[in-house]
């Protein structure tokens, strides 16, 4: 903070190689995407995307720094809209009352997964990928059962939809921008100013090192398993407000669109390195490319292609940065 | 008489109302004797595959009827062709089409056709006056999704507009704000673009915000194929013009029944094809239709 | 003289079926520098994991000033002033020196729910307490710890564990990686520790480590205690045949000689 | 071979859990699937399923055990399916072309995994993720450029049909099951019974003392991803010369369904333990659950909530077998 | 005398910018062990490693029996005879003992594209290697090297090394985690090999062991070779002074002595 300033230590940052390829794609866009790409319409049409894939990557990336991972963030997507439907569409419950379900919903999945994981050895991907199988059963047997149907409307009025469905500044971005913008500065202040986050990345490095210097890892692990989950029947809970209706399928696309943002945002898959803002980074950068073909005139068949070259590249160039960050000394003429 | 019918997937809106006129059949063929066994396909993934070795279990059960979507000709044509040489009697439903049902010698088909369907769809935008539709596929590379798109195209295209496909990558599929924004995105990219229809209800959701988004409201049409509580809402409600309805509660109701009725007392219904769609829902006929879905049977 | 800071009464720990530890009954008193020596798989590690709050003993008593305590936390054990550094990990190479330093027990300033992490702090303490230490080279905190040597590493873990060791320091084969320079630091260091009225347990295999630092020695054979003295109540060949299980050996060298001898073993070519 | 029957020895194999496992799910639906689920044609409808993911699950699996992952499978067989139809169907050349380009995408695409890996020191579940939609892009792009559709219909007679793509044994069971069969030979006989199967399960236990054990860990690393994008565009070949027709979407479930056979198989998902019976257990463990439900008279809409609690029990009883062969001593009164 | 079994001659090694080692000359002859001593990072595990042909040299060559050679990979150092037991792992906990043991290098029976491993033989050979080492507990060769003890594992690691050994045997710190009683197993297990006529690189952090069994020294200093001499030309004091990287030293007792006196640190509490 009071040093001056230094290529190296900017450099050595987890979230270097983000920012550095967030740019890039900017300018890319920004070249062939032409002038509405860059128009708050065009703007909030990126950041929407990115709003509703950050809610989720973030506590997924932590969960990534901590050395676990969720696959099961794709079943919670249309368990917490088809939830909030169910409970305030189909039998016309208070707003509220399908809003804590859906939330508690996510609560309860994330204690199975983390309770699961903690309790055997099995790798958390497993654990998840399980879990992922039973929500998705479990949602769509109880929805048909429940309503005949796979696709559920909602109708919501007052504060709860200007809350978490509505569109704000000017009508194009979404609430969940906000929330986003919140939840990620919250994120920020826990993760790297309050101690909590050192513990995060102390699991990540070395698990038995960390619960012998007296973190309760137990209890973290649980705690990152419910944050995952919960935020994700949360996005899900608001689309489902915004868009009038929930359907059964789909939120599978987040499983990878978020694990892909958080590599691109420079953390490490096998744990114990990253940020909270290059996370930030790398969900902006995901849904610029994703958002971005349509700005430009490209064969929109070739957009799969795209985002894969871009993972492949931002991967390469996060593994250069680490190394600097490993082989990083301060002084130049030091030994 | 054993009847199987093979059907989309789980957790396809559509399909669970095929569901529903399977299960009201159903009394019917029990009553007589028989059951009805309704095999699903468990996502699209691997499609012609998975409906092929569809077709194979029901043979391998025995049953005495199929009714089955000819979705890929190619591929399910010889299994079709295995179930009749087996003894089985087959009912085309949902997809294949009169001469497909002659030439493997299926007793009947009931149902629409995608394509036609489609076909439908842009006809209805040439008669708004629409020029420029947009058909968004979140599925690209399925064949009734493609046919869909296609018809559609093909529609507005003889009414003397223009038509494209927007295939959204799987990175899309599912999220809906990602699906609303690559919609408006093409909106605002491309001013003229005053029709937009989606391959299914719940991308239907998705579209309205998105034109809504892109300032749009009124000057750009929404369609969308197969239809939900919230689009029927907003047909109700005039943000979107129409949906296209195969009409699906009949195409199994009435292809379970009359297989049925073949089979156990050797009746025939001079009707061939049994065409069950496609029925445009839009503001006159709206609701009709919504009594209808309160039962699930639309 | 005054009570024991810690004692063991009469411990015992199995895991499921297997019994480590028997009837332990052990005391260190401040100042004092306990060795405990012992074959590999004696139990060692797991005492000091028990007298850490990592493990928790099967049955027995753990005591702290006279009065009996629970330790059902590492967090319990760390706060009641007993430091531990383990056998094995200990630093994540990914973290900063600063965090490393103070993972766990995180400085903070600021005030009620505004209480932020202290980089600045943490570094300046870290640091000073590596270079205490004679790593002298070290004078970044926000080094990433994956980018030292496996000595600097080793050194900072004891260097935490000094730092945090209120009352009692454990030290579980602090010196089997390092060199012999390295080594002496440590030595150093639990002299220095002991000088302050720590009571220091230290876990070696290496005679000569345990003999210069060593007050009093307790031998783990199978998971009890079979001897427990004071410097000079016995011979380093004693030790070390009760280090090596309780098996008499001649001194080692001695015996290596006689097996030579009694093999006809080549002996060197004389120099060039 | 020549010791005496002993039930401990037995137990700690790591198939041991993977025969339970089949044993109770075949249990389970001969009371419930009633007679035809185990006829010959009912045998034939979940042998046909497990053949086809049989023969991508064996080298995904021994990817595995060396302690690597492959998500490009998904986009290999739909590469495969399309490269045969569009070279042999499209442009109508010969069919034994088209099965050769198809065979060689899959060899080049594993090599590009390959070299990725042994290179960056990225986790191979990065990058195949990257190749994933870097081939999905590839398939959708080019067929539509090159065909304007995204269907391929492919007409194959003589030799070529019989071989690859048509029924035997009495037209029920696809030629692939026999394929299976003889692969599965052949990768018992070189996992466990030469040498290189030691040096792929040396390779996950500790990928450096292997290599200074002196295996060649980056050849065999390249050799079995390989192996795998091979198969998944070999099975996507045989698809679409058995069903006359290729589509550009498809093959993604192949994915997770492949890593759930491996894993109910018994093997290792941290690398170092596993074993290639105890994967085609488990394949044909879950193509009799997906299958088997069909012949029950349950609702069709619970089938993902029944695969995720098969794989989590399964999970759970692989771990408690792999303790229990880490904790054996061979004596009973041995101390 | 005959001509050295390998030899290094001017090896340089640097890691990208990292200088680790310097103009490198070595010699080790059949029937003799060669000490290599050295500070933490001094690059004494970077040195064997070109030995044993994990890493290239940046220049200069190596000598087999007089002629140059090149060592592109760990198969070839162990074609030619060089078997090495690496600092860290060389084990692999889920694999039986007996394929463990032969990683690499299995015996196979059959012929032409049927060879098959010999699991029979390879049991029989590894538990009979790990038993003449002295762990006798060990009789099933098909039993997991997880349940081994670390000890244990050391143990399997050597005997592996001694068996494949033809003529060169390369030691890592084998001795770090043992016991005394397994430490003195490995160097009776040193001292055979030496009998049988193989060379010996033996690393090492204690004096003890490197006397006990050294017929030639050498002392690395920050990668370059600062000493190189045969038994009884030097002093252990003048030894331990070297391995601690040229830091003149006294005795370790006598210093650590020093240091509390001028401390006036307390002194042990009597006896109870
Ligand atoms: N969690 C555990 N579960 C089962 N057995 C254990 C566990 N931890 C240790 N043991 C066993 O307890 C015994 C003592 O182990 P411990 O690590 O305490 O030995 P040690 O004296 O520290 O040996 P070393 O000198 O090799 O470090 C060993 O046989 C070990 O296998
Ligand atoms: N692959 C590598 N890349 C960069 N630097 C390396 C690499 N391997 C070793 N080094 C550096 O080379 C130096 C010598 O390391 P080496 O492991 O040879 O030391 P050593 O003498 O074996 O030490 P110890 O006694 O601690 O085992 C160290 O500074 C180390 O950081
Ligand atoms: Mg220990
Ligand atoms: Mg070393």
């Amino acid at each position: 903070m009071s040093r001056t300033f230094s290529f190296g230590a900017l450099a050595r940052r987890p979230e270097a190689g983000a920012a550095l390829g967030l740019f890039a794609v900017l300018i890319f866009f920004a070249i062939f995407g032409g002038v509405t790409f860059l128009k708050p319409s065009g703007m909030a049409s990126w950041l929407n995307v990115a709003a509703n894939l950050g809610v989720i990557a973030i506590p997924l990336g932590l969960l990534m720094i901590a050395g676990e991972l969720d696959i099961s963030v794709g079943a919670m997507v249309p368990f917490g809209a088809m939830t909030v439907s169910v409970i305030s569409g189909h039998y016309g419950l208070p707003i509220w009352m399908g809003i804590a379900a859906a939330l508690s919903f996510g609560v309860i999945v994330g204690l199975v997964n983390g309770f699961l994981v903690i309790r055997t050895a099995v790798p958390s991907l497993i654990v998840t990928l399980g879990t992922l199988f039973a929500v998705q059963g479990i949602v769509l047997g109880l929805t048909v059962l429940i309503t005949k149907s796979t696709s559920v409307a909602l109708k919501t009025e007052g504060v709860a939809k200007v809350m978490f469905g509505d569109f704000v500044l000017g009508g194009q971005m979404q609430v969940m921008v906000l929330w986003w913008l919140g939840l990620t500065a919250l994120y920020v202040f826990f993760v790297h100013l309050s101690p909590f986050g050192n513990w995060v990345f102390a699991m990540g490095g070395d698990k038995v090192s960390a619960r012998n210097a007296g973190i309760p890892t137990e209890r973290l692990t649980m705690v990152l398993f419910v944050l995952s989950s919960t935020s994700a029947a949360f996005v899900g809970m608001c689309q489902a407000i915004l868009y009038n209706s929930a359907q059964v399928a789909g939120g599978q696309s987040f499983i990878f669109n978020a694990i892909i943002s958080v590599v691109v945002g420079g953390v490490l898959l096998t744990g114990g390195f990253g940020s909270v803002i290059g996370i930030f980074f790398g969900t902006i950068t995901f849904a610029i490319v994703t958002q971005g073909i349509y700005y430009t005139d490209f064969d929109r068949n070739w957009s799969s292609l795209i985002i894969g070259v871009l993972l492949l590249g931002a991967v390469l160039m996060n593994n250069t940065f680490r190394k600097m960050a490993l082989s990083y000394a301060p002084k130049k003429g030091g030994k | 008489a054993d009847i199987a019918v093979i059907g989309g997937s789980n957790d396809d809106a559509f399909w669970n109302i095929i569901k529903k006129g399977i299960d009201d059949a159903t009394p019917g063929v029990v009553a007589n004797g028989g059951s009805v066994n309704y095999l699903r396909l468990v996502n699209y993934d691997n499609f012609a595959p998975d409906v092929v070795q569809l077709i194979r279990t029901a043979i391998s059960m025995e049953v005495d009827g199929l009714v089955i979507p000819n979705w890929v000709p190619e591929a399910e044509d010889p299994a079709i062709k295995d179930a009749i040489a087996a003894g089985i009697k087959v009912i085309l439903m949902n997809a294949g089409g009169a001469d497909k049902a002659t030439e493997l010698g299926a007793i009947n088909y009931v149902g629409s056709d995608e394509y036609v369907a489609g076909l439908a769809g842009g006809e209805y935008f040439g008669k708004g006056g629409q020029k420029n539709v947009l058909c968004i596929n979140t599925l690209p590379g399925a064949s009734n999704t493609e046919a869909r798109c296609k018809g559609v195209i093909d529609g507005v295209t003889t009414a003397g507009g223009m038509g494209a496909q927007l295939p959204l990558p799987t990175t899309s599929f599912g999220d809906a704000t990602a699906v609303a924004e690559a919609i408006k995105a093409e909106l605002l990219k491309d001013e003229s673009i005053d029709g937009v229809i989606t391959i299914s209800a719940g991308d239907a959701d998705s579209a309205a915000i998105a034109v809504d988004q892109a300032g749009k409201s009124g000057k750009t049409l929404l369609g969308s194929f197969d239809m939900n509580q919230a689009g029927l809402d907003r047909i109700k409600g005039g943000t979107q013009a129409f949906a296209i309805d195969q009409q699906p509660y009949l195409q199994s109701f009435l292809a379970v029944s009359l297989l049925a009725a073949h089979i156990d007392f050797g009746t025939d219904l001079p009707v061939f094809p049994v065409l069950t769609g496609p029925g445009i829902v839009d503001a006159s006929n709206i609701d009709a239709t919504l009594a209808g879905v309160a039962k699930g049977a639309r | 003289m005054a009570a024991p800071i810690l004692a063991l009464r009469g411990v015992n720990k199995s895991f499921g079926p297997i019994d480590v530890l028997h009837d332990i009954t052990l005391e260190v008193r401040a100042g004092e520098v306990l060795c405990l020596l012992g074959d590999n798989g004696a139990g060692k590690s797991t005492l000091i994991k028990i007298m850490s709050g990592v493990h928790q003993p099967s049955s027995g008593t753990i005591e702290m000033d006279g009065t009996g305590i629970g330790l059902p936390t590492p967090r319990a054990a760390s706060e009641k002033g007993i430091a531990t550094v383990h056998q094995f990990g200990g630093t994540f190479p990914l973290m900063s020196i600063g965090r490393s330093f103070f993972v766990g027990v995180e400085p903070t300033k600021g005030f009620g729910p505004f209480k932020v992490y202290d980089r600045q702090r943490a570094n300046d303490i870290a640091v000073k307490a590596v270079r205490d230490f004679g790593i002298t080279r070290i004078d970044d905190g926000d080094r990433l710890v994956g980018g030292l040597s496996g000595g600097e590493r080793q050194s900072l873990a004891i260097a935490r564990a000094v730092h945090f060791g209120a009352r009692v320091l454990i030290l579980d084969e602090p010196t089997a990686a390092l060199g012999v320079k390295q080594a002496t630091h440590v030595l150093r260091i639990v002299n220095e520790a002991k000088r302050r009225g720590l009571a220091v347990i230290f876990i070696t295999h290496q005679v000569m480590h345990a003999m210069a630092v060593g007050d009093h020695f307790a031998v783990l054979i199978r998971g009890a205690v079979a001897a427990d003295f004071h410097k000079g109540e016995k011979t380093r060949e004693e030790i070390t045949d009760l280090m090596a299980g309780g098996a008499s050996m001649a001194s080692l060298e001695a015996e290596i000689e006689t097996y030579m001898n009694s093999h006809g073993g080549h002996p060197p070519p004389p120099a060039q």
